[in-house]
């Protein structure tokens, strides 16, 4: 009896990949840019879209027709590996590239595709995601902005909330209540709108960090033609729910940003090693080498024709946690100097956002609870 | 035996809620971190005719001659009302250093609220708190060298209203034993802290009751109720940790220095414990500067590591244990 | 304006209080004690209580009539801090000093109090707790062991289940339902009865540690005369509260057994200082010192005319974690040798069930999270 | 790239679960610990049928010659099943040893089943298990000397199922490299922990299914299903460091003995949680013996400290990340 075992060996194609995305990065990349949520930032992470584009290497997955490389599923984390390794900047396209465009390939329209796709590789039309409202939180089916049928289109009306991206955003995407007759789930579509439209009033919020991450959306009578319905009308639940999957699942936090982090976290214990840390900084790596293999484990089994379920939900619990203790442990290290003002503090802010957005990290528990131990749902 | 605080001592705290509670505090806050700090100035004013001021300064400037647990009542108010300004440098630190340095001009401009102080000291606090508001900078270079000081570059903090600048000695005024005097700032710290972590709870309670989701108040659900149970735990223990090593200081007990740590790393976790809770329970809307409860959530995180860090007070504790000081 | 503060200061009657249980204790404490629940380890702590009893130390705060000393509250505690400090045994007799008695005086008649009281103090009788029921568990009010009405008594009926002390105590307590048409917390009475009376069953249940700590009790046909009534028929459910409070509260769990543990903690820390588990070993400590100083406050309060109600959960919640934390850390002092029987992996054993009994750790943040923090009880 | 087990593998695993599950192994392992290991030592005869015995014994030596990650597909089974024995010892530790020693007729003992052998090794496993039962007892005095031995003192551990003896070496046999046949037994322990936990894990949800209290499951309550989910995360992630470190130890990698190391904290750590939570949704009847549970929470509270405790792994990790070994 011999059996074969999985192996992280690469094929020769997989390697080159590798290298060419190592030396384009090393030629191109900018480093830490100022924060995209600020006007001067979103300038200069919309000018790195443009080069990474230049290099086909914004949407390495994509069709080469789209401006991608028809990358496999390896390649993407390959190239995501790559990326954070080489501390490149954060995505200002991050919601179209991952949450609207896998949408579009879907349910878009052929003249949807040849209108948005391109156009949001190479940083010209950047988009905001407008899933939640004032009182909907993560309960998404309980959304009241409504979409009120017109000549040739819709009148958008309502209030959309933690719209991220949106206060340097071009356009949005979310769900309105096409039928005001429907309840929870039903009578919901899937509409893109022009953030500069009549009648659209973009409110920034500001963000622990000081910066306006996310911003209100108020729509008065905002009209969007037929042609910016995403998927059919009445079907937005089912369209916006492919999203939320790929919002939790693979695509969202790619292992490199926390395999990066953790080595930071090393050096910064080299720098100076409070034996009183050794666990912590060892367990953040840990986490992270384990984020990273299942990462691995996960692509084989997608590539094996397998799908990522509910199981995005323990994806998430684990890097919203893990990029949490890799942060506040980096701060342990600091010492007095935590407090100060600077990339340590600003990561940190940043992963106290993790247990909450994308579905708090309750709402998981539960899908975990209910939809993979299936427990009961009473309660 | 009687361990917690006289009808005296509540009364004090409720009049400090009384002034605290109808001022705008966050909105007092706001403008201190812009820079502007008229709201903040006139707060401090109308709390040093409370007599918070000059709790620790002795009579004979003016002041009232209070205990450390007079002083752990006051901060916790402070904390839990979240006001901003150099309250741990210039009532808690300062009184004791000034006096053995003789200061009596500025000690009765502190009693009275007419004049505020500041104060850096290697490792507890190296940069000085809002040093370009006070009307005097003072220097520890060791535990034993006060200086005069000047306000040089300023640094910015997690809290916004907390300004901190480098300072540069100019003159030595005296040389003073520094320890007590740095005890009852750790000690102040440590009941600012245990304030806010209790105000975070209440905000977190109160938003828990009336927000609601899936039909009905996020509060029924047992996920939050557990949450929130956790952190009245940690408070109500680490509660008389803070008030114990008051009263050890006031009574110069041989573990002073050991409960002092003991009461900032307690209230140092607590406070950090209901800060995540809160914004784990308030959801995005925590996670914004325009919702007060981010004023309370970044200075819990300053004032964690503020003061000495949990890191430097447990090996004090263990060192202390160690070596067998006051034992039981 | 000059204010008092609290103080640990005691007056000199407590403080000779202090040594002189200190002193009598260095005479008489025999130390660690065979597991009280084996038979040769029941006989040596009901020995030992005849011991204390003999210096009228087993119930010092009861009246002298009854074998105490009229001790405060501020005494009890400085006994009991004094009692762990020397490492004396567990007592055998706490079922009955501390769940029952405050209820045979509270509630009990005078006849009642002279039968029992008296031979609690003394190991003379050994008293088991018999609350729970197969399908109870920590919900009380769901209790199906019947009594039944009969010439000058009662019969009893059922089963009771982790009843602790049981398979070597002389007598025991509980609930049955005495009207069987009422329902949840309504038709129940408070029953004292014989453990070798005719129709008893007594099935020890061995416990994590070997040991049988508790066992289940078989009731077919039980005769209890009417004078084994505590408190009004029908009115078990009230009467039993007063011990649930009592259980949960100050009583249970004396401070002087955790400051004992982290001083012992403290000990095997400096026969092998290991870096890295000094914030465990430190924040032990403080665990331990918080409870105590806590303790003192709470005593405060009482004294002074108030009450502990909800916040006995608060008290139960924390020292929970903390006998477990502490023992936790001992074990990781130890290392490979952690696993190996011995008294630190008995009070380790121990400690797991402290979350658990007395009401699980989830119903008492239930408590808090309704009783304190006033949040809604739906769901 | 692929990352995972192959179909044999888990067609493996299956037959395991088939064998096991229709066994008593709770049963096998009460009689085991109370000294009479006939059951034990029949379902150790089944399994060699199957092939467990063998794996790491190399062809020529009627075993298998089958590959690191096939010891962790039936080490957790194993561990799921709770089967007594020095499974570690035999099957993962020893066959390399006595490779290299030459000791064909143990080797073909083991490979058959006929054979249970155990392994003393210092700072790893410093008292030998089950040696009263094992046909042949080895020593390493060092990482390199081979001995055999003689049982001596027994060690009761709160496994019961886990019978220690001290051992003392008799008659050097060889001079070995023993470094990757202890990787190896870490291994296989942590495969063994992975096991537990999962059991520990089905066992809690399926009682909070089926108990009722206050009227409905427990597993309807938000705080059940919570910790409930949260073992099932950690089992999750610590799954694919288990796999990682046998694949690198197949490969014989630079960074193999740093991913065992990784293994065993998470996989221990895993399985404890997984332990503490079993007991908290089970409540008292999860603390008694006779309920089966309490034989697994116990097997994990052992092994969590066997085969290197959490500390000493730790320890080997920052080593090597700090020494830049086989950098990512």
């Amino acid at each position: 009896m011999t059996f074969d075992q999985g192996t992280l060996e690469f094929t020769e194609a997989e390697e080159t990949f590798r290298l060419e995305a190592r030396d384009w990065l090393a030629a191109n990349n900018p480093g830490r840019l100022p924060s995209m949520d600020t006007a001067e930032g979103a300038a200069a992470h919309r000018d790195w879209e443009r080069t990474l584009a230049s290099g086909r290497w914004s949407v390495v997955t994509w069709p080469e027709a789209y401006g991608g490389r028809d990358a496999s599923l390896t390649e993407w984390v390959i190239f995501e590996e790559e990326y954070y390794l080489a501390g490149a900047p954060t995505r200002i396209s991050q919601n179209g590239i991952s949450l609207l465009a896998p949408i579009i390939f879907g349910h878009g329209t052929e003249e949807q595709k040849e209108r948005y796709l391109r156009d949001m590789t190479d940083g010209t039309l950047v988009w905001a995601q407008a899933w939640s409202e004032p009182e909907a939180g993560s309960d998404l089916a309980s959304l009241r902005a409504t979409a009120t049928q017109v000549e040739g289109g819709w009148k958008l009306n309502g209030q959309k909330t933690w719209s991220s991206r949106a206060p340097f955003a071009d356009r949005g995407f979310g769900l309105f209540r096409s039928d005001p007759s429907a309840e929870r789930h039903r009578g919901l579509t899937y509409f893109l709108f022009d953030l500069s439209a009549d009648g659209v009033t973009v409110r920034p919020i500001d963000q622990l960090d000081g910066t306006p991450g996310f911003a209100e959306i108020f729509f008065d009578d905002v009209f969007v033609p037929d042609e910016d319905v995403l998927g059919g009308v009445g079907d937005g639940w089912k369209v916006a729910m492919s999203t939320a999957g790929n919002e939790r699942g693979l695509s969202l936090r790619s292992p490199g940003r926390f395999c990066a982090a953790a080595d930071r976290l090393l050096d910064l214990w080299q720098t100076d090693p409070q034996p009183h840390l050794r666990d912590q900084v060892v367990d953040a790596w840990i986490g992270a080498e384990a984020y990273r293999l299942y990462t691995w484990g996960a692509v084989t089994h997608v590539e094996a024709g397998g799908s990522v379920g509910a199981e995005g939900s323990i994806n998430k619990l684990w890097w919203s946690d893990l990029d949490l203790s890799l942060h506040e442990t980096a701060l342990d290290l600091l010492g007095a100097d935590a407090e100060l003002e600077g990339p340590c503090l600003d990561d940190y802010l940043f992963s106290l956002s993790g247990p909450i957005y994308a579905g708090t990290n309750q709402i998981q528990r539960n899908i975990v609870a209910e939809r993979i131990l299936g427990l009961p749902r009473l309660g | 035996m009687r361990f917690g605080r006289t009808p005296e001592q509540t009364a004090f705290a409720d009049a400090l809620d009384d002034l605290l509670g109808a001022a705008d505090t966050p909105g007092a806050a706001r403008s201190w971190a812009d820079g502007d700090p008229a709201l903040g100035l006139s707060l401090w004013q109308r709390l040093a005719e409370l007599g918070v001021a000059g709790l620790l300064v002795p009579e004979e400037y003016d002041g009232l001659g209070a205990s450390p647990v007079d002083v752990t009542v006051a901060f916790e108010r402070l904390g839990y009302h979240g006001v901003p300004g150099p309250w741990v440098e210039s009532v808690a630190v300062l009184p004791a250093l000034l006096t053995q340095a003789d200061e009596a001009k500025v000690l009765a401009g502190i009693a009275s609220g007419q004049a505020v102080a500041t104060l850096a000291a290697p490792r507890l606090t190296p940069r000085a708190l809002d040093a370009d508001v006070a009307d005097h900078a003072f220097a520890l270079t060791t535990t034993s060298a006060l200086y005069r000081a000047e306000p040089g570059d300023r640094h910015g903090s997690v809290d916004a209203t907390r300004r901190l600048f480098d300072l540069t000695p100019t003159e030595q005024i005296a040389t003073v034993d520094a320890g007590r005097s740095l005890d009852l700032g750790t000690l102040a710290c440590s009941a600012q802290l245990l304030g806010a972590g209790s105000r975070l709870l209440h905000a977190s309670v109160a938003y828990a009751k009336q927000r609601h989701q899936f039909g009905k108040p996020i509060g029924a659900q047992q996920a939050v109720k557990h949450l929130l149970a956790d952190v009245r735990v940690a408070l109500d223990f680490a509660a008389p940790l803070v008030h114990n090593a008051a009263v050890d200081l006031e009574a110069e007990a041989p573990t002073a220095a050991r409960s002092v740590s003991a009461a900032k790393v307690a209230a140092g976790d607590a406070a950090y414990l209901a800060s995540r809770t809160a914004l784990q329970v308030h959801g995005a809307i925590g996670y914004t500067r325009e919702f007060d409860l981010s004023l309370w959530i970044l200075k819990v995180r300053a004032l964690v590591g503020a003061w000495g860090t949990p890191a430097e007070h447990r090996a004090r504790i263990l060192e202390s244990l160690v070596s067998g000081e006051g034992a039981r």
